[in-house]
């Protein structure tokens, strides 16, 4: 299935890319991290990130559905 | 009132004639912060998702206290030192729960919503400001943001 | 700087390099106290006291909190629903700070300045507030005053 | 002696004054209280109030000086 993948803060700075859409096979967020992680050596540990799905944040062992969007969130810092 | 914007912040009029308190909390660039001499700031944030989780801050905010209205706005972008990141306006009848709830609001934006923060410093490389160090700041009082 | 004025209140301009976080407080006429409708509110001070009074309470607040500047601002005369009764503003590196110092001043004041205010109600003579009454309001959160 | 009195809200309204030079031989400002009491029927009991000397907050025991000026304080009421 294909699913969207925006990417900001130190992840847009490592992997180059504001957005991009995928193909994967990966059941859980987990495991899209995972997939990505071995292509881009993102700069955050998993552990370090939260995940959004759809603009909500959700469990990183929920499963992905085709066409969603799928954020890893930095650690966030305003205000 | 949730809303992410490019530009200055413009304060948004909020009155009622039922209020009998208005607090208002700004979050200011500081020149320093960890010890490091800043240059700016560059504020990014996931926006779509930012005025969402904005806005449920918001609707919590009016269910856990007494006030009659709330508005927060959150700046994007580069920031120099001095300018407002995020301005805060609860007004309420009474005083304690004007100051509670704007307590609770900016507590939450640090914590919840998709804004990241890249200090920009006078002897060394930017970099993005890490929730880990946040969080122990939040806990201690250290100084290890540059806006509070 | 502590202030009485028979003006509309004018914002003082107050800024800091260090500064990362800033509340305001401001105490407004309401239309309703204790369960009538207010249509204006006169405030009194025996001016000279209060701004010695003020002072002193601004004074206590820089040597309990580590804020960077604060400054209150009290007005007197007739007053309208609406209108802002007392203005304060404090600057902080940190927003603890800030908050706990901006209502230890508005505690302050309304406890010990010397000022007085007499509420006109659409239904029944003006009386001046008694501070048996702001006592028990403080208290209890009644609504027994006209600004909180 | 003689000393200053100044009169602000309800004492002011009460007494018709805001202020006032009097002749005095008495010693506490409990005993000033008391004197004008009788002479103004205040509309506030000495418990309701407070009382500052030259512009500090006092004790109703504490003795008054010539040209002092002495203010009933009634309960405040500001922000």
């Amino acid at each position: 299935m294909k699913i969207k993948i925006k990417y900001f803060a130190a992840m847009r700075e490592s992997t180059g890319k504001s957005s991009e859409v995928i193909e994967t096979t990966a059941t859980s967020l987990s495991a899209v991290y995972d997939e990505l992680n071995d292509r881009y050596h993102f700069p955050l540990n998993r552990d370090d990130l939260k995940v959004a799905v759809n603009e909500k944040y959700v469990d990183f062992e929920e499963a992905v559905s085709p066409d969603d969007t799928v954020v890893f969130i930095p650690p966030v810092a305003g205000g | 009132m949730f809303a992410i914007t490019e530009n200055k912040i413009r304060e948004k009029q909020l009155g009622d004639d039922r209020a009998g308190a208005v607090v208002i909390f700004e979050g200011l660039v500081r020149n320093h912060n960890d010890g490091k001499k800043v240059t700016c700031l560059e504020y990014q944030a996931y926006i779509e998702m930012a005025e969402k989780v904005g806005q449920e801050i918001l609707n919590e905010t009016f269910n856990k206290f007494d006030i009659i209205d709330a508005a927060c706005i959150h700046r994007v972008g580069m920031l120099q030192i001095g300018d407002a990141a995020v301005w805060i306006k609860v007004l309420s009848a009474h005083r304690d729960e004007a100051y509670q709830a704007s307590k609770y609001i900016i507590d939450e934006v640090k914590s919840r919503v998709p804004i990241w923060k890249k200090e920009h410093y006078v002897d060394q490389e930017p970099e993005w400001v890490a929730c880990h160090r946040c969080a122990s700041h939040e806990e201690h009082h250290h100084s290890h943001e540059a806006v509070t």
